[in-house]
């Protein structure tokens, strides 16, 4: 065990702990006290994010590969310890969670207030028991504390376990808080008709999340025990440490049959890849980011999603190297069709949060290129991505919310010409979709490029063919662009009010933030680089050579 | 002789078994079979007496007989009792209502027989001392031995079950009244207020020669009067209709009477 | 003096952030704010070109390395400067006449009430197109490459409750797109064949790599210049992008951005030279493109798109010199500069008209305008002339140059090629004639209009005519100014090592012809438009004719085999997604159901089928275990 | 005659019994089915204690008797119960375990 367990302030427990005790104490807030309940969760996310920061800050990219590891015996029998331990992804992906929550808490102010009119009826007879703003702030919370430790474990069954224990929440989240916009949507019936089809919708998309998770974590979970047994076998002791495991495959202590190294890959990576999404795996996204509120679809796509494709890096590829090279064609292949497939549907959906979701599809299709194109180009992209995709997707969907919540309605072709009425919340969405068409100048821009490059300089065609990707990028959002905001002004639209100052306070910041990354992203590839370095050793791939040694600058000025 | 009897299975033995078994199965089939409960109780009381007979052969002379006085006597009596509470001419139609039980039932009772009997077949039944020594000294001191000594503990609980079952039985169908009984006059009321049959019920029909209560009464024009008739019966369809043959004895005692009459006036002729 | 290149970029920057964050309160001033800053970038300009001046010719390239911007393993982007003659002349043209455009626009979108933000848009793209010719790195000039699409994307879509304007946006960003794909794939196998994509390094050691991989860069290359560019096969957006305001037009889609395909070879000019194949294929793009541009021009009945096909059409000239390698170079750029001149000052001559009536573009409703505004007529009659090459204005000395090096290329292929540029002058001067004629000659056509108010001519206000006068005189003197004694040559040497074409013709016939057939082409233009009145309908026309209306069917093309296409694609797409991906989960979900429902019925709640159950249960059991016994 | 034959007979008896159990609908009769499968057993306990010459077997069967005595005394009286509630003995008619 080359990592020294620092005795200091457990600062990765923390980190995980305080989201938590947020939850509880936010679930415990009397029912009457909505607006403490939301400032009180909204504190400890600020909190979180402080503490995120400070091991951002401690975490040193020279330094050994896990870093403020903590390490306790947890189920000694079965040798399950509770092991943290962070290397430049991890710190990297915490900090994305932290920071996104306190935005996702403030652009659901409202969300999960008692419904006013229809059916405060039924509210005022529930109002003393019934407490749906507590539950929603708790649950946010609940689920960042799970994903923040998920980020942090080093011991495969604890990540499994909160890998897991994330998809309870996240279903309550879903099936429990629509959109406010479901019953105007169905504006057909009467509004009432309308919650009940929107109930049913977002109760199914809610079960289909759960299912296709569960499906994924049990055969996660059958590898889980495989891993076990083999390393039961082969050191004596079975163990659950990654940073063992990676070791004694690497001294030869610990070898595994071909066969069964690729069935535990498998395992693994399939529940890695339902969680991700990728290609033919994907369909619950869609649903799940329809039906739910924008800060909860955001909640799915930007946080929760990342664990899977992270966990790939982490552990598909450090556990079983040799399976992931023999895995890698098929997956190369399976997300170049997700890139395309999800932009391509993205082009063809009437529904703006299907369209994200689609759009996301497509960007998970990179990121995963991005980590099986075995180049440090590529991974680090990969790694970048799953952050500027964070952002950017984040900017975007919070902003459709916006926009949703005022007219009531999902569907693009209720909209047009709301630029003339509304330019900031227009502007704003535009730089958001300019960021996920990945527009230079605009943090995805340099991820995606950097995944391109890598996976071209190894595999030049799939490399090419993803370029279409950046193509049919552009036109789902301009198309999304043109016939919401642009065109004559629709008459439900005219009053639309422009985004208020909690609106701007989620929006500005990360529209800044991507900015930023996308000018400078150099301190988040110096944290990023090495972590990246060293995977890619534990794999052993090398980046491909350069076919000519070009003139230096010297004699080039000549 | 007993003791003679208890390890050689003599031919008497033989042909009292072959001739009982039959009887016992033939025995066990009615009581699965009859339709009435009644005539299943019956014929199982039957099975048990000829079991009891086998108990003696076999020198369980203490179990022939308790099989004798607490099945064949109590048990049984019991169950007749129940029949009759329940209702004796209550047969259930042997219509099956479940789909395919019946055969399903009979499948299992033959497999089931086929898997004991090849189960016997094949089990290695060598040895055969005979109860000659155990019942040396008496069987019922025998049994007293052991049930006192070895299986005490047994004993004193099958106690303690008993008396459970006991008060169970008492419990549940004890019925505690938990509202006042109506009195005459608040029942009267009720009738008054219900507006049927206001008056008592009328008796049921008394004559010279049939004096029962299943016999309803006449109405004037002849026909019968279910009221007349206690419901129990009415609902066991036991009700005697001799309506029919009352007109009958009326029209045979009318025309008596007329030639009673009519010799009485030859009689007058003849004095003058 | 070099760190006066980041100013360079940053002040009109500085301007888009201020007009574009800065709200209502800016309105009233918003548009002196943009027109400072773009100035101040010119003058920046300015003094960097003297401090240039002042260099010996060979250490004349200035460089400014900023900061490392994506270092990952061994792909390291930085973000640099490199300022050399081609660069500085470049920010001298953009800075220059995007300034005067700023000042143009003054006027022009005087009653827009969001002006602020169209000089917000504008300063974004003067800093986008200094950034593009500024960078020192393929990269780089990628993101400027993409923030022109960007702000061509948001000024063309600038009035965008007209949803053609907002199609023409979106088409635009689209088909560039198309292009950027090019060069991004461009970029990745510079990467990968050179481990660096910094101008120095790769233009330096292309001797090192195979001529295949050049001609793969050279060729993606291309596609990112057909796409910025308007050349066949991705021209079709330029047309439309007319719905934009007619600054826009002048500034980026006549003087600046669409040059940038032209800028972007040259610059590569060294992987060209290596690769003969891809310079082939150059000249047969800037070839096709020279007459298809030309054809077009000469039947549209819109001012501005016939300006446009006339755009595509003079790009296609340079285009097509710079795939002539070093013997056009420097051509090309010339006349990209003196392009920049007359055809700005058309565009603005010709929102100098649209001014006056209304906003009338069809040119059939034109004419006798030169009475009512004179100014417009002489700066417009000027730049005319410069653009059919007549003699001693500056395009006679560009365009002739071009000839001249197409017949330079010797061979056939030089014939064919100089032929080709020869009639295409013939048809530039046809066309152009024809809009002259129509517009500022004849009788009065023009009618009032739906509401019924007459539309009044009149001459524009000084903040839009100073500008057209300065163009004008570029468009006259530009083009000697810059042949007297091959001085622009000279100045560009050093970037593009020029050497001297040897046309099978002497320069004296070649000019001959020249001016030739660009009398030609006018009698031409005059015999049909000038000697008997223009119909105020348009007649049906010949086949090419309704053909070159319709941009010679290449929209048809596009709508019918991409558009429609795609849209049945993605329909498809997403019923299969619906029904077979989607439907394989659901379906396993309705079996487990539906057999569940089935074994509930088991569950009949009879006692005797229980018990049924476990007799049979239990004979099993007996069974099971007599066997193992028997076993 | 050898002794097994008992035991023969009370296999057969046991077989008729369980399918009375089972095909019987009348609670009282499926009861009389119960105490005849008993019985059945009772002469197998008996005949083997006569085959070992131990009165074990005996003892077994005493208990047995004790143990039907008490089922038919609860048994009944359950009975009673459910006929007088719903005035009929049929077990079919005591399928409250149906969803």
């Amino acid at each position: 065990m080359s990592q020294v367990v620092n005795a200091g302030f457990p600062l990765l427990t923390a980190t995980a702990a305080v989201p938590a005790l947020g939850a509880v104490a936010t679930a415990a807030v009397p029912a009457a006290r909505r607006t403490a309940a939301k400032w009180l969760a909204l504190a400890f996310s600020l909190a979180t994010l402080a503490l995120a920061l400070v091991v951002l800050v401690r975490f040193e990219p020279g330094g050994e590969q896990y870093q403020m590891a903590e390490s306790h015996a947890w189920i000694a029998d079965f040798g399950v310890r509770y092991e943290l331990g962070v290397d430049g992804i991890a710190v990297a992906l915490i900090a994305l969670t932290a920071l996104l929550i306190p935005f996702i808490i403030l652009a659901g102010w409202h969300d999960a207030d008692p419904l006013a009119g229809s059916d405060s009826g039924s509210d005022a007879g529930r109002s003393y028991s019934w407490r749906p703003t507590q539950g929603f702030f708790a649950l946010i919370l609940m689920v960042e504390a799970m994903v923040v430790i998920s980020f942090e474990a080093t011991d495969v069954f604890l990540f499994y376990v909160f890998f897991e224990a994330m998809l309870i929440p996240m279903y309550f989240l879903i099936g429990g808080f629509g959109d406010r916009a479901a019953p105007a949507q169905f504006a057909a019936g009467t509004a009432g008709g309308g919650d009940e089809a929107a109930a049913t919708q977002r109760s199914y998309a809610a079960v289909k999340f759960l299912l296709y998770n569960l499906a994924g974590g049990l055969i996660m979970l059958a590898a889980v025990i495989g891993l076990y047994a083999v390393t039961a076998d082969d050191l004596g002791q079975g163990t659950f440490s990654l940073q063992q495991i990676v070791q004694a495959r690497a001294s030869g202590d610990l070898d595994l049959a071909t066969g069964t190294e690729r069935l535990l890959f498998l395992g693994f990576f399939f529940a890695f890849a339902v969680k991700a999404p990728l290609w033919p795996l994907h369909t619950w996204l869609p649903n799940a980011m329809g039906e739910s509120t924008a800060p909860v679809a955001v909640l799915i796509t930007a946080v929760v999603d990342k664990v899977g494709t992270f966990a790939m890096l982490r552990f598909c590829l450090q556990l079983f190297p040799e399976a992931s090279k023999w895995a890698t064609p098929a997956i190369l292949v399976l997300s170049l069709i997700s890139i395309v497939y999800g932009a391509l549907l993205a082009v063809g959906q009437r529904d703006i949060k299907r369209l994200v979701a689609y759009a996301s599809i497509s960007h998970f299709g990179f990121i995963i290129l991005g980590i099986f194109a075995m180049t440090t180009q590529g991974q680090g992209g990969a790694t970048l991505y799953m952050v500027n995709h964070g952002i950017s997707t984040a900017a975007l969907m919070l902003v459709a919310g916006f926009l949703i919540s005022r007219r009531g309605s999902r569907l693009i072709a209720d909209y047009g010409g709301v630029q003339k009425v509304a330019p900031v919340l227009a502007g704003t969405f535009l730089i958001g979709g300019l960021a996920t068409l990945s527009l230079p100048g605009l943090a995805p821009f340099v991820s995606e490029f950097l995944v391109l490059v890598g996976t071209f300089s190894r595999y030049p065609v799939i490399g090419i063919i993803a370029t279409f990707g950046i193509v049919l990028a552009a036109l789902y959002v301009l198309v999304l662009y043109q016939r919401t905001m642009t065109g004559p002004v629709k008459d439900e639209v005219r009053h639309m009010p422009d985004l208020r100052i909690r609106e701007l306070v989620v929006v500005a910041p990360l529209i800044a933030l991507l900015l930023f990354l996308g000018v400078y992203p150099k301190p988040l590839t110096d944290i990023v680089n090495p972590a990246v370095d060293h995977t890619l050793s534990v794999v052993d791939r090398h980046d491909p050579k350069s076919d000519v040694e070009p003139v230096r600058e010297t004699e080039a000025a000549k | 002789m007993n003791a003679a009897a208890a390890y050689t299975t003599s031919t008497g033995e033989a042909f009292q078994f072959w001739v009982l078994a039959v009887v016992a199965v033939v025995g066990a089939l009615c009581t699965v079979l009859m339709k009435k409960a009644v005539h299943s109780a019956l014929c199982l009381a039957g099975t048990m007496i000829v079991l009891a007979v086998f108990y003696l052969a076999n020198g369980a002379y203490f179990l022939g007989i308790v099989q004798i006085v607490v099945y064949t006597g109590a048990v049984m009596m019991l169950f007749l009792f129940v029949v009759m509470l329940v209702g004796v001419t209550a047969a259930d139609s042997l219509k099956e209502t479940l789909k395919g039980q019946r055969w399903l039932a009979a499948a299992c009772g033959l497999g089931f027989g086929v898997l004991l009997l090849a189960g016997i077949g094949n089990a290695s039944l060598t040895s055969f001392e005979g109860l000659g020594k155990a019942n040396a000294g008496g069987n019922v001191e025998g049994l007293a031995a052991l049930i006192f000594t070895k299986y005490v503990f047994a004993f004193e609980i099958t106690g303690a079950l008993l008396i459970t079952a006991a008060i169970g039985a008492m419990v549940l169908t004890h019925r505690e009244r938990t509202e006042r009984a109506a009195t005459q006059r608040e029942q009267a009321e009720a009738r008054v207020r219900t507006g049927k049959q206001v008056p008592p019920l009328p008796a049921p029909g008394v004559y010279a020669r049939h004096n029962a209560v299943d016999i309803p009464g006449l109405l004037p024009d002849g026909t019968t009067s279910e009221l007349t008739v206690s419901e129990t019966l009415r609902a066991r369809g036991q009700i005697r209709d001799v309506s029919g043959e009352a007109l009958a004895d009326l029209a045979a005692l009318e025309q008596r009477a007329e030639a009673r009459l009519g010799r009485i006036e030859r009689a007058e002729e003849a004095g003058k | 003096m070099e760190n006066l290149i980041g100013l360079l970029i940053a002040a009109p920057l500085l301007g888009a952030a201020v007009l574009l964050c800065g709200g209502r309160r800016l309105d009233r001033v918003g548009h002196w704010i943009g027109c400072v800053l773009a100035g101040a970038s010119f003058v920046i300009g300015v003094v960097l070109f003297a401090h240039m001046l002042a260099l010996g010719g060979e250490e004349r390239t200035l460089r400014e390395h900023l900061f490392s911007w994506v270092p990952v393993g061994g792909f390291q982007a930085d973000v640099a400067f490199q300022l050399d003659q081609l660069s500085m002349t470049f920010v001298l043209l953009i800075t220059g006449v995007g300034t005067l455009i700023h000042v143009y626009s003054t006027g022009y979108m005087e009653h827009d009430e969001r002006r602020r933000r169209f000089f917000g848009y504008l300063n974004l793209f003067l800093a986008a197109m200094l950034l593009l010719v500024l960078a020192d790195n393929y990269l780089l000039l990628y993101v400027g490459w993409e923030g022109v699409g960007l702000a061509s994307y948001l000024l063309i879509g600038f009035w965008q409750h007209k949803p053609s304007a907002a199609t023409a946006a979106k088409k635009a960003f689209i088909v560039n797109r198309v292009g950027d794909m090019g060069l991004s794939i461009a970029i990745m196998l510079m990467f990968t064949t050179f481990g660096t994509f910094a101008f120095g390094p790769v233009l330096a050691s292309t001797d090192r790599a195979s001529e295949g991989v050049l001609t793969a860069i050279g060729l993606t290359l291309l596609l990112g210049a057909c796409g910025k560019s308007a050349q066949v096969p991705l021209q079709s957006w330029l047309g439309d992008a007319m719905e934009g305001p007619t600054p826009v037009s002048a500034l980026i889609h006549a003087a600046t951005m669409v040059t940038a395909g032209v800028y972007l070879i040259t610059r590569s000019g060294a992987i060209f030279n290596a690769s003969p194949d891809a310079q082939l294929v150059v000249v047969v793009v800037g070839a096709v493109t020279l007459l298809f541009g030309a054809i077009v021009g000469c039947a549209k009945d819109d001012i501005k798109k016939a300006l446009a096909g006339s755009t595509m059409s003079q790009i296609g000239y340079m285009i097509l010199a710079a795939g002539l390698g070093p013997i056009g170079y420097a051509f090309a750029i010339m006349h990209l500069v003196t392009h920049g001149f007359f055809k700005a000052g058309l565009f603005l001559g010709a929102g100098s008209v649209m001014h006056g009536m209304n906003d009338e573009v069809d040119m059939r409703k034109y004419g006798g305008l030169r009475t009512y505004m004179p100014i417009t007529f002489v700066t417009f009659g000027l730049g005319y002339l410069a653009i059919i090459g007549f003699p001693g204005l500056s395009g006679f000395f560009s365009k002739d140059k071009i000839i001249e090096a197409a017949f330079a290329k010797g061979g056939t292929e030089g014939w064919i090629l100089g032929g080709v540029a020869l009639l295409g002058a013939a048809i530039t001067a046809y066309y152009m004639t024809r809009v002259m004629i129509m517009t500022f000659f004849g009788e009065k056509r023009w009618q009032p209009d739906a509401e019924g108010n007459e539309p009044h001519p009149h001459e524009s206000p000084k903040s839009m005519t100073i500008p057209m006068i300065v163009l004008a005189f570029g468009s006259v003197f530009a083009g000697g100014l810059f042949s007297l004694n091959e001085a622009f040559v000279k100045w560009l040497e050093p970037v593009t090592s020029f050497e001297h074409g040897h046309s099978p013709l002497s320069a004296g016939a070649v000019t001959g012809a020249t001016v030739a057939v660009m009398v030609i082409g006018v009698a031409l233009a005059w015999a049909q438009y000038g000697r008997r009145p223009v119909p105020v309908a348009a007649p049906r026309g010949s086949l090419l004719t309704r053909a070159a209306r319709r941009d010679l069917l290449q929209d048809d093309f596009n709508h019918v085999v991409l558009v429609r296409g795609g849209e049945h694609l993605t329909r498809s797409l997403v019923y299969l997604d619906h029904t077979v991906v989607d439907g394989v989960v659901n379906g396993t979900a309705a079996s487990v159901g539906g057999l569940s429902g089935r074994l509930r019925k088991v569950q009949n709640g009879y006692a005797r089928s229980y018990a049924v159950s476990m007799f049979g249960g239990a004979a099993v059991l007996i069974a099971a275990t007599l066997l193992m016994r028997a076993v | 005659m050898n002794p097994v034959n008992y035991l023969y007979l009370s296999a057969l008896l046991f077989s008729i019994g369980a399918a009375g159990v089972l095909i019987r609908r009348n609670a009282i009769v499926v009861f009389m089915c119960v105490e005849l499968m008993l019985n059945a057993c009772n002469l197998a306990f008996v005949t083997f204690s006569r085959l070992h010459g131990n009165l074990d077997g005996q003892i077994i069967a005493f208990f047995t008797m004790v143990v039907a005595a008490a089922e038919v005394v609860v048994g009944l009286a359950i009975i009673v119960t459910i006929f007088r509630s719903r005035h009929s003995a049929s077990v079919d008619d005591a399928s409250l375990m149906k969803l």
